[in-house]
């Protein structure tokens, strides 16, 4: 079947819900608005008050009380309406959540799962579209995903719900409406997606592309694009999670195709590509490269409002096609 | 210019720990009859955004304030250009009145060149003097409205500023953090809470558990406005600025409002709320109809001349949305997306696009490594950036960098966007 | 156990929108004499930290308690060991009273193996059962505590949760989000500021521009209590409990007090308090002196009595603190480094050191790369951790990750912090 | 002269001051106290109350009304009392400061200076020992330093205080109490460091040393070490800038030496060393690296308490000699 990733998510917090006592979600806008993107709709009908909680806009306040809620052993998951206003309360996700279990010396767990759109959606301008996937993936004691299919969204929530420590799941507001083929593996209730495996969504021999979440979308085009125009295959990996991130799996790729380009929408400094860059710089894939990696990022300015610079200010298709080109010397 | 006597209703104010203004005081016909142009520019323009953002020639965020015009044009009918007002997102009316014109707030929603920032901030972010924008971050335009205040008394300015948030915004706690500063500090800080009974679909009661804004400040004295009553606004304002310049500090005022349309362009406004309190609202206790009464009353404008006005903003912000319409969009050069990060003069040697070639240099305003690329992909790729040659960097008229400390810079705003009808404004 | 009645005097509380508490009330002696046990094991355990720092065995930050003890105990006196705490760093007492061992303290703070929190959270980061830290961010406990508070509420527990935080920190304004959700949502959270006079070296009307913390809640009701004297501490806090628990929703609890010491141990406490007013409080107020009084007064214990209490308590902590200091340090490994990020069964597969040789297979339970280090290495860098080999990952006794939801591991601290002298806990 | 950083800083402050009317400081504990690590000693004396300004502690609330003065054309210095606790103000520090200039098309600048210890101290836990170097230095509208030296710090902190832009100088507290020389020209009452020009502490053939802030000390011991025991040198860089990252130094300088090992004390993921190792492999140098870069970085764990494991979180000598030894292969 086709499902949309809202669907997906929908879908598969309910059944989370409907299986833990423990799981409730809350967030601004989550209950009786059905959630700001309708990420939660119906949810507030058919679980009640208790368990699908509208918040005031106070991000501090209510991320360090589903935090405390979740020291008291409880399971909440905290919708931000986007990851830009956990900046926040960027503070109880890292000092009181990623930390806590360390700093008490593996008596005190968290298991928590903040979620919502990350990065930009169209023409929303500055302070709604930064990408946080570099700052949440640097930290130790947290678990960051970013998925791209519905499939990977339905597995990972799940999977993050139910893991024990703090994870961090980035969603994207664009990705909402698309629609993708829901196995029907996938479809079973304890279907989960494991942290830190990268899938590969594309399988090919000439060039590495590495990324996740929407970008795939373009990745994908523009390895069709690839193989129509110079009749070259490009392995097109999905990262799913940033942290851990799947080095394996792209050293192994680009051990068979000697090329690699990531593509991201963040900004390019201490980014995703970045750092993958250094990983594979310090692996045994390192002396299969046959050229420099191309970094594909989302461009060095707050975004700008006008489509006419927003078009220059995330990746698309004929970027990556240059990135492509680049690499492989077209 | 004819003195007239206005005499607001009793329930026009209601106080925490404070007298509350005079109800009867005077002022001159042509103040009301301004009160009352801006009030239909306004929301003309919000209608227009709302037409406009439906023929999708806006995007993204929209926040109208159809309904709460009276805000706007009752402060700064009571406030001067030295005096600064900070808002949230819901902007627009705000932006007109400290000195935009219709066609750069328009120009700006379309992402247009003329727009008041260029087109690079969008709805939710416009600038002009004396006016800080227009903040996405529900909550943090507060202290930074605080330090506006701050930054009057650290110059001796007999100013206050005024800091619009929502009720929704109410609950932020770095409203509380701003409260306290501004009480030990003795800031001139206005604190105006523009309550339009919902922060998008909640409701006040489920978001506040004291839903009597104006008593938030708690060891702040309050106000309650009517803010469907342009004139009680007005008073209020007046009152709010003596009050802060007289070095009583801070003040809470409360602008009891509704807001008419949606939350954004994307809520329809109509699941968290019945017609039927909208009807209420609009039919009952519309600013506009409110003030026309007035006029009329008074005798200040007949029938006939409210008509007359009317129409005339009709075509005034008609002609405005062609003219922002007629304005092109910033160039899709390089050399524009890339400015505006620093101020000119300062900037970082080198900014990056989204691939390593699109690196950009301010010392060559150029692309950094243009001798590395293949001169093949300039062809080859149809992307405009690699193929513009070297654009020139175009500066905008900005003072001397060091010297903006001073005096924000006064952007010229007729040269962008001349205005036609002058018959308003 | 014989029952006695205790007569507070009137100035114990002051009460906003609320009655205050009887000032009468029964108990017995034991429990009066396990309040002063409690608060000179307190006083003791935080002059040996002080000792202990001064000789260099603890390190880093360290604030203590000193003058405050009768908070921790009057509280915990009041509540059961479902009930639930969360504080400040300022937290030695309250773990203790919580029930960890002094030895598990001291550890802590000497960064042993057997502090309470392995030696890795240090002075601000203890947890127990039922007490949710120490935590170092000012104020970021108390919306921790509202989601306590919730958590009881969810669960339908008849319980609450204190959250205790400093007068400086009632300023931060995720406090009054705290508030304001616990408000609406009618959540058992009794807020309870340590108002100690300073928040560092600023005092309270320098900080915050209503000093009455009490009141700070607004539209929650407060009690001012005399946080010196440990009787009207219980008293008031049995008098939150119950006000929780009874469904009347939130309280804001203010315990007056006075920390006899610096802010931390790099503060000498001295350069914004005059010696005087340090003295004073000593010499009046005093916690320990005001309830041995009490003791005598109701013959509760004789001079005699009270000085082998004393001086029990000073032989077991002297005792705890020569345990805790032959107790050794985390051994000095990369599997105990890399132990606790994540919950066993669900680390990340690795994690990286401070070069990419140290990184840690969490699956190999060794180094990942073991084999790409030349072997060289190994002996000439002197580096303990690549030279010890295969450690085998010390798990602690945790029950089943996913049945952690329910109950927080209940540590079995008595296997690690053996006590020896039984008399007093 | 022999000064201390916490000296420099000091005289840098009253210098400005002096200068300019409106500079101001603000910050917990900055005035009556002198400040918590008594960087601004003797400034409330000297230029009243007016000017240094002691704040409740309320980040958010603070950093936001300083940004606001900023924003009317004062010249604020925001002192953190580190940079952990601007985690809560962060969001000013991104959404207020640095991105206003951008979203108002050039109209509205915001010269103000955050500063404050970054990273750990000793013995202070994982709450108060993250270094935010990476994180600031990804965000386009900032400027971000990270000095060594009593020269370095004195030069950019008045560079800081006049430079138009918002800019995050990040400090350490394990440094203010070590004296550096401070050259005579360094003493005059305009000197200035430029932001992104990297300076050589010590030249050298063999190999490249590339860190920041306290870690110098490290790297110029180990440096020496490698000189003593192997007769190589080392050519050892001190970026002074995160943003910008003065990489054309890098480049050069290992286009000399054919080897490089960057040393930082914040998280390793998508770090300062992540991200020079992808711009140097973006760069001329990369065909001139005999082997991989090696990242020396602080430990991917939150900071423990204890000594013991304290000493693997953070690079020290030893450590970069490893790195040393690896990637010239001793
Ligand atoms: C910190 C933050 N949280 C959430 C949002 C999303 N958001 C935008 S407007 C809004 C409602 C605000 O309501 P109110 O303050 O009453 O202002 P109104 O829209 O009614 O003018 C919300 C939740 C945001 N922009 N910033
Ligand atoms: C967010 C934050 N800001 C600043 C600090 C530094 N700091 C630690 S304790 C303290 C004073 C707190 O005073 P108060 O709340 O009165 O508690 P007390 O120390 O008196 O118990 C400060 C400023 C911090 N730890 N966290
Ligand atoms: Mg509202
Ligand atoms: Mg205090």
């Amino acid at each position: 079947i086709q499902v949309t990733v809202r669907d997906a998510i929908n879908n598969a917090l309910a059944e989370e819900l409907d299986r833990d006592e423990e799981v409730f979600i809350m967030g601004e806008e989550v209950a009786q608005y059905n959630g700001a993107y309708k990420i939660t709709r119906g949810l507030l009908d058919r679980f009640g008050e208790k368990r699908i909680i509208d918040t005031p806009i106070t991000e501090m306040g209510f991320t360090g009380l589903a935090t405390g809620a979740a020291l008291a052993g409880l399971k909440p998951v905290v919708e931000f309406m986007t990851f830009n206003f956990a900046m926040q309360s960027i503070d109880h996700i890292i000092n009181s959540a990623a930390k806590t279990y360390y700093m008490s010396g593996g008596i005190q767990p968290c298991n928590i799962t903040f979620r919502g759109p990350n990065g930009a959606a169209a023409g929303v301008g500055a302070q709604h579209s930064q990408d946080y996937s570099a700052w949440y993936g640097s930290i130790p004691g947290l678990k960051v995903v970013s998925p791209y299919s519905s499939e990977d969204h339905r597995g990972l929530i799940k999977a993050s719900i139910r893991d024990p420590n703090p994870v961090v799941f980035l969603e994207n507001e664009l990705l909402y409406g698309e629609s993708f083929e829901l196995s029907p593996e996938a479809q079973h209730p304890d279907f989960t997606v494991p942290f830190g495996k990268a899938k590969i969504e594309l399988e090919g021999n000439d060039i590495t592309l590495v990324s996740h979440s929407r970008n795939l979308t373009f990745c994908l085009q523009a390895a069709k694009q690839l193989k129509e125009e110079y009749g070259l295959t490009a392995e097109v990996i999905n990262l799913r999670s940033i942290k851990p991130l799947d080095v394996p799996a792209i050293v192994k790729s680009v051990m068979k195709t000697n090329h690699l380009v990531t593509v991201e929408a963040g900004f390019p400094a201490f980014g995703v590509g970045s750092e993958i860059v250094a990983q594979v710089m310090e692996s045994e894939a390192f002396d299969h490269l046959d050229a420099p990696v191309e970094r594909v990022t989302g461009a060095e300015v707050p975004t700008p409002y006008a489509k006419e610079l927003e078009d220059f200010a995330f990746p698309d298709q004929p970027t990556i096609m240059r990135a492509l080109k680049k690499v492989l010397s077209l | 210019d004819e003195v007239v006597t206005v005499d607001l209703p009793a329930t026009s104010f209601e106080g925490y720990e404070l007298e509350v203004p005079e109800l009867s005081f005077r002022t001159t016909k042509n103040t009301l009859l301004q009160m009352y142009k801006d009030m239909i520019i306004i929301r003309r323009m919000e209608m227009a955004s709302d037409a406009l953002y439906k023929a999708k020639k806006i995007r993204g965020f929209c926040h109208l304030s159809v309904g709460q015009e009276a805000i706007a044009v009752g402060i700064e009918n009571a406030i001067n250009k030295k005096d600064t007002v900070i808002t949230s997102y819901r902007c627009h009316g705000f932006t007109y009145m400290r000195g935009s014109p219709v066609k750069a707030v328009l120009g700006e929603l379309m992402g247009r060149r003329c727009g008041v920032s260029y087109g690079k901030g969008g709805s939710m972010h416009m600038y002009t003097t004396g006016f800080y924008g227009g903040n996405g971050i529900v909550g943090a335009q507060v202290p930074l409205g605080a330090g506006l205040a701050f930054a009057h008394k650290y110059r001796n300015e007999d100013n206050a500023s005024f800091i619009l948030y929502g009720d929704g915004a109410a609950n932020q706690g770095q409203v509380f953090e701003a409260f306290n500063m501004a009480k030990l500090w003795n800031l001139p800080a206005i604190f105006s809470c523009e309550n339009n009974k919902y922060g998008m679909g909640t409701s006040a009661s489920r978001s506040s558990a004291l839903t009597d804004y104006y008593k938030r400040g708690q060891y702040i004295p309050g106000l309650k406005v009517n803010g469907m009553d342009v004139l009680a606004c007005y008073q209020a304002s007046k009152f709010a600025k003596d009050w802060a310049i007289s070095g009583n500090g801070p003040l809470v005022l409360e602008y009891e409002t509704y807001r008419y349309g949606g939350h954004s362009m994307s809520d329809p406004g109509t699941t968290y709320r019945t017609r039927e309190e909208i009807q209420h609202m609009r039919s009952r206790n519309d600013p506009i109809a409110g003030l026309k009464h007035h006029l009329l009353e008074l005798g200040i404008a007949t029938e006939e001349e409210i008509k007359s006005y009317d129409k005339a903003a009709r075509t005034y912000v008609d002609e405005q949305v062609e003219l922002a319409d007629a304005s092109p969009a910033p160039e899709a050069k390089m050399s524009i997306l890339f400015e505006d990060v620093y101020v000119p003069g300062s900037e970082v040697p080198e900014l990056r696009g989204r691939i390593s070639d699109d690196t950009w240099s301010f010392e060559k305003n150029d692309f950094s490594n243009k001798f590395l690329t293949p001169s093949s992909w300039i062809k080859s790729n149809g992307n405009l950036a690699l193929a513009e040659g070297k654009p020139k960097m175009e500066f905008k008229k900005l003072p001397d960098f060091l010297a903006w400390s001073r005096s924000k810079s006064a952007r010229n705003l007729a040269t962008l966007c001349s205005n036609s009808s002058g018959i308003l404004v």
